[in-house]
């Protein structure tokens, strides 16, 4: 037995009596939920048995999850308790005296033949239902993007760039108003694909790359906050609820 | 001169009653000034139902009903209650109230047939408005109707919007059909696309797998659809160059429509036999425990280069960085402002928003799928052209540009 | 002596690419330390939270307040200090609190509010007079707009499965309408956007809302029109536990989560910065030695 | 026709779905909800395919002993358990009838002492990475590097109260340049354009892919076999 082994060993047994005896402390559940979020900040280390077994559980464990709410919160109520509510009654007696839509036929029979592509000879009849559902994806989205991002956003940029106040002329509020409408611009600039970025177009491209850059540092350096705020969660968890150290 | 002191006596006497009287409702609470206000003795008036107005741009079956009522009574009614009816001397159903002060009312009706609030379309509707007041008397209005409601068969505050619709519809099919004549294309490089091939190429030299992370969209967000198509041209050049590629997926619909992009790339490839259904697999539907699969299979299958295209969130940097830290060349590319930044910090390309979408064009350089970028430049010279006019109208004090475009949802 | 240079930029070089587990571990000390110091932070209360602590301060006693539980646990440790001071606001000011959720990771964050904040602090707060938990409700936009019209088709029952016709505090609740006040906890969608456009536009009903710090600056140009306040990310809370304070001075000297949060969030902030400045100085100063040494070799 | 009927579909529906935008009246009215709801429902039958491979996947590493293959047993276990207590209500107090996430039910205890703590584990990660991630990239190695690192650095100073510390003595009409009045600044100003230029983009990209598919064009998402 090589020395590498023996420390893997030695680690297990410090994990179990440390799991043991935290449960006798602690209980259970309050336990569990430590040491999986030991498990999974171990990976910070690199990479090992522990965070493997955390993270098969968490990949097992949330595929069942979505499944089952799935189906009851779902299919149960949207698709049998419309089509045919006496079907489900005896799981979920409150829909019993609904009406029967017959129209939700359509969504059974397309998740019917999604459900073909398990048989290797009529798979390419899923395509159908596919079909539907891009279809739906692209019809939805073409009008709504074209009205809430594109029409209102360059609704939102048509503003006086002359800004006054109750003392007359604002020069802040002016120049900020100008550094939109600039960069606006210039980061659609940025974005034309079949021109070449050459000569005043060019500048206005590059102008607009450092428009962009201002906006990815700041919302970086934005999201710092919330990230750190999620660590002094799950350390409040740790020391607090676990361990008993802060008050 | 007797009768006038029997007049002044009997004045005082009921002014003095009055007064008594207000100081015993003041004794007794809150309702004093209530009947301060409601001195007049005569009881309040009715309110008069004026208009009832079909709301516009909608699918019927909503009514705003409007009423006047004098103003130096306001104080002193505490709501009015709102009754609807199929006939003038139908059964009134009490359908909500409204404070006092409010003389209108927003009636939205089901339209099933058998709701019991259910109101037909471009049938007569007749209402009725009880004024109750804080001594609570009820005061009823005439009936008022017949009243219709109907539904649109087209939505008015959304002409801007058929406008570009149709605009755009005409510019696409104009250059995809320009392209399909032949002409010649022009479009600038984009440094994340030119990188593909030299990544897979890497990957082939190493001999490290190639990892595709499609994001944790449906199969019905357009980036992972864009990404469908990225995919293909990806597992095309893989499938040649006999390296190994793992898509892993985050939707079983994604994963379905994955398995088959990559089997036809295979196969257009001309070696169908190196595909298995287990180069593409599920791994699961959690946003967090689909990261942790992910972050098991780099780490252990050390892949040399890994592409992240499609929608992402939160997790973005987790995979950026853990990917960082095997050294694996990264492209990424997400239509997601908020992740944008991440993705741009941590890995070596991206694609920002609309590249995304160009980056199938770019990759097939299929003349149609050219045809269509040239149409969205023309929509982005739309957009600017539209911002420089509207800012100079409205500098000239022309609002009605800026009203033109103001989308009503 | 030569030797002694080419091993000190190495150095240099070395540090540029530190193992980036030595980060972390700077970063989880950043964060802890400041946790079992219980050090605290104090923010001033800016306008966007006090009009917010101003409003539910001025609704009078027995005033029905709707809270929305629109977050998961993922998000709870920068929500759930929100959360918690407004309940106790909402307590000290004897409201009715109407408590639901949008999302289907609320329903549980509202039973953990009711344990641990209510029932300990607030002992006469009594269930079905005080306040209610009406629990998960599928729907999403679809459920604001339809308690918009009518509560009691969404809600015929409280989370427990209690009849909301038996509860006295239901008794004259018709729609959103009889609400004094909307507050949403939540970063994502459905949420505070969402009550917005579907509930306190069209109803007439204000709103306000505790959401993260990254969503926040997507929901600011709803003020001061369409949200009576925002309190954004730890920082929001940390202001308006801080005007809690002001108004009560039974909380005085009392560590509340979001002072603690802003704490660790200063500390870790700082940590981060001085990496930044660190690896850029090493940057330059193997820079100028690179520009430095290829000049001599160019001579 | 295996090729021809998923694209008439693809028309027709996205056809249909845009009229519906602009005529409120029925049936088109709330159409695009309807189908929304269908494609829920659609997404539900998936999770057996999902499910399915995801059983297959890790049946196949613990049959072949592939590497790690216990850890395979562990997936295989977990998904086994919660899906015995959220589908079957097994350790549901209100047996089958009850709510499938009601508070005390096996399945809702799992979501929060295993499924909770992994996730907010996860998510937290992130603290680490924002910070390894900051000191590898933000380097003035090029002009858009130096400003990328000058904006978020600004903007990291302005959360802290040493930004105010620092320059506190901007005061009057100097009063902009204090650390945190410029950070909101960026936020509001450079930041806000910058968004708005990528959403006008990111809007026109996915009206030109929508017009795409639906006109059939972009069709890599059928597959391009013709078996």
């Amino acid at each position: 037995m090589n020395a590498g082994k023996l420390l893997s060993y030695i680690i297990l047994a410090i994990v179990v009596i440390a799991f043991v005896v935290s449960i006798a402390l602690k209980g259970f559940l309050v336990t569990v939920g430590a040491f999986l979020t030991l498990f999974i900040f171990s990976f910070l280390y690199k990479d090992n048995p522990y965070y493997k077994f955390a993270e098969h559980l968490f990949v097992g464990a949330s595929a069942a999850y979505w499944m089952s709410m799935g189906f009851w919160k779902t299919m149960v109520p949207n698709l049998f308790g419309k089509l045919y509510p006496p079907m489900v009654a005896w799981a979920v007696p409150a829909l019993k005296n609904n009406p029967a839509q017959p129209l939700m036929l359509i969504p059974l029979v397309l998740g019917i033949l999604l459900l073909m592509r398990l048989s290797s000879k009529a798979g390419w009849i899923s395509r159908w239902a596919l079909a539907f559902i891009v279809g739906t994806t692209a019809g939805l989205n073409l009008v709504r993007y074209l009205r809430s991002d594109f029409i209102q956003q360059i609704n939102n940029t048509v503003f006086s760039l002359y800004v006054t106040n109750a003392s007359g002329f604002d020069l802040g509020a002016t120049i900020s108003n100008v550094i939109i409408f600039g960069g606006v611009i210039c980061g659609l600039i940025y974005f034309f694909f079949s021109k070449e970025h050459k000569g005043a177009f060019g500048a206005g491209a590059r102008t607009g790359i450092i428009v962009l850059m201002i906006t990815f540092g700041a919302s970086f350096g934005y999201t710092v906050m919330a990230r750190i705020s999620l660590l002094v969660g799950r350390m409040q968890f740790l020391f607090g609820d676990w361990l008993g150290m802060i008050r | 001169m007797k009768d006038r002191l029997k007049l002044v006596v009997f004045l005082t006497v009921i002014a003095f009653i009055i007064q008594a009287t207000v100081a015993f409702a003041q004794s007794e609470g809150e309702t004093a000034d209530s009947v301060i206000s409601e001195q007049p003795v005569t009881p309040p008036p009715k309110p008069v139902i004026v208009s009832g107005e079909d709301i516009p741009n909608d699918n019927g079956h909503k009514l705003k009903l409007n009423w006047e009522y004098p103003a130096e009574w306001n104080d002193s009614i505490v709501r009015f209650e709102i009754y609807r009816a199929d006939s003038p001397d139908g059964d009134f159903r009490r359908l909500g109230e409204a404070a006092g002060g409010i003389f209108s009312y927003l009636d939205i009706g089901s339209k099933k047939k058998d709701d019991p609030n259910y109101m037909p379309n471009d049938q007569n509707l007749y209402y009725r408005v009880d004024a109750v007041s804080k001594s609570g008397v009820t005061v009823q209005s005439e009936i008022g109707g017949p009243f219709q409601t109907s539904g649109q068969w087209f939505h008015k505050g959304k002409v801007p919007v058929l406008i570009g619709v149709v605009l755009f519809a005409i510019f696409t099919i104009y250059f995809i059909r320009s392209a399909r004549k032949g002409k010649d294309l022009y479009i600038r490089p984009l440094a994340g696309i030119e990188a593909v091939d030299e990544a897979i190429g890497r990957a082939t030299e190493m001999g490290k797998p190639i990892l595709y992370v499609l994001g944790i969209g449906g199969a019905s967000d357009i980036a992972t659809i864009a990404s469908f198509t990225i995919l293909g041209r990806v597992a095309k050049k893989v499938a040649e160059y006999q390296t190994a590629l793992t898509v892993p997926c985050y939707d079983p619909i994604v994963m379905s429509v994955a398995q088959d992009v990559v089997r036809s790339a295979y196969l257009e490839a001309g070696r169908p036999d190196q595909y298995s259904d287990d180069l593409v697999f599920f791994v699961t539907n959690a946003q967090f425990a689909y990261v942790a699969g992910i972050n098991g299979i780099m780490v252990r299958d050390l892949p040399a280069t890994n592409f992240y295209l499609g929608y992402f969130a939160a997790e973005s940097l987790i995979l950026a960085e853990t990917g960082n830290s095997i050294g694996a060349i990264q492209i990424a590319g997400t239509d997601q402002i908020t992740q944008i930044p991440f993705f741009v910090v941590a890995c070596d390309y991206t694609l920002i928003g609309e590249e995304l979408y160009a980056a199938s064009a770019y990759l097939g350089r299929d003349p149609l799928l050219l045809g269509a970028l040239k149409a969205e430049d023309w929509g982005k010279a739309i957009a600017m052209v539209l911002i420089i006019v509207g800012v100079l109208a409205t500098a000239f004090g022309w609002d009605a540009f800026r009203e033109f475009l103001r989308v009503n949802l | 002596m030569g030797n002694g240079h080419t091993e000190h930029k190495t150095l240099v070089e070395r540090l540029q690419f530190i193992d980036r587990r030595i980060i972390f571990v700077f970063i989880g000390l950043a964060v802890v330390i400041p946790l079992l110091f219980g050090a605290v932070l104090k923010e001033e209360t800016t306008p966007i939270v006090q009009t917010f602590f101003d409003t539910i301060e001025g609704l009078p006693e027995g005033s029905r307040v709707l809270l929305s539980f629109d977050y998961g646990p993922t998000t709870a440790p920068e929500i759930q200090p929100m959360v918690d001071a407004i309940v106790r606001q909402c307590a000290h000011r004897k409201s009715k609190m109407y408590m639901m959720a949008l999302w289907a990771t609320g329903d549980n964050l509202t039973g953990e509010t009711i344990e641990k904040v209510l029932k300990p602090e607030f002992p006469d707060y009594k269930y079905g007079t005080d306040y209610i938990n009406l629990g998960y409700q599928t729907g999403n936009q679809g459920l604001i707009r339809v308690l918009l019209v009518d509560f009691k088709m969404m809600y015929a029952v409280d989370a427990s499965g209690t009849d909301v016709d038996s509860i006295p505090m239901m008794k004259n609740i018709r729609n959103l309408k009889n609400f004094d006040l909307i507050v949403s906890f939540g970063g994502g969608s459905p949420g505070i956007k969402e009550w917005v456009l579907y509930a306190g536009d069209p109803g007439k009903i204000p709103v306000g809302g505790g959401c993260t710090a990254v969503s926040a600056p997507l929901l600011y140009p709803y003020y001061p029109n369409q949200l009576i306040g925002l309190l954004g990310g730890a920082k929001g809370a940390a202001e308006y536990e801080n005007a809690l304070i002001n108004a009560y001075p039974e909380y005085k000297g009392r560590k509340m989560a979001g002072m603690k949060l802003m704490m660790s969030q200063a500390v870790s902030h700082v940590v981060i910065m001085f990496f930044i400045l660190f690896g850029n100085i090493l940057y330059f100063i193997q820079r100028s030695r690179d520009k430095s040494r290829s000049m001599e070799a160019g001579r | 026709m295996r090729r021809t009927v998923p694209l008439v579909i693809t028309l027709i529906v996205g056809t249909v779905l845009i009229v519906a935008e602009f005529v409120p009246h029925k049936p088109f009215g709330n159409l695009g909800d309807k189908f929304s709801m269908y494609f829920d429902i659609i997404a539900v039958f998936a999770f057996i395919l999902g499910g399915g491979n995801l059983v297959r996947v890790h049946i196949t590493k613990i049959s072949r002993k592939k590497a790690d293959w216990p850890f395979s047993a562990v997936t295989l276990a977990g998904f086994a358990l919660v899906l015995a207590a959220g589908l079957f209500k097994i350790g549901n107090p209100g047996g089958i009838r009850g709510d499938v996430a009601v508070v005390g039910s096996l399945f809702n205890d799992l979501y929060i002492f295993i499924f909770t703590p992994l996730q907010a584990s996860m998510f937290a990660l992130l603290a680490f990475y924002v910070g390894s991630a900051s000191y590898r990239a933000f380097r003035a190695k090029t002009v858009e590097a130096t400003i990328l690192l000058v904006a978020a650095f600004v903007i990291l100073l302005g959360r802290t109260p040493f930004g105010l510390w620092l320059t506190g003595g901007f005061t009057g009409s100097w009063e902009f340049l204090q650390v945190p009045n410029l950070a909101n600044w960026i936020m509001d100003v450079p930041n806000l354009a910058g968004q708005r230029a990528i959403m006008i983009g990111i809007a026109l990209g996915v009206i030109s892919m929508s017009l795409r598919i639906i006109l059939g064009v972009e069709r890599t998402y059928l597959g391009q076999d013709n078996d």
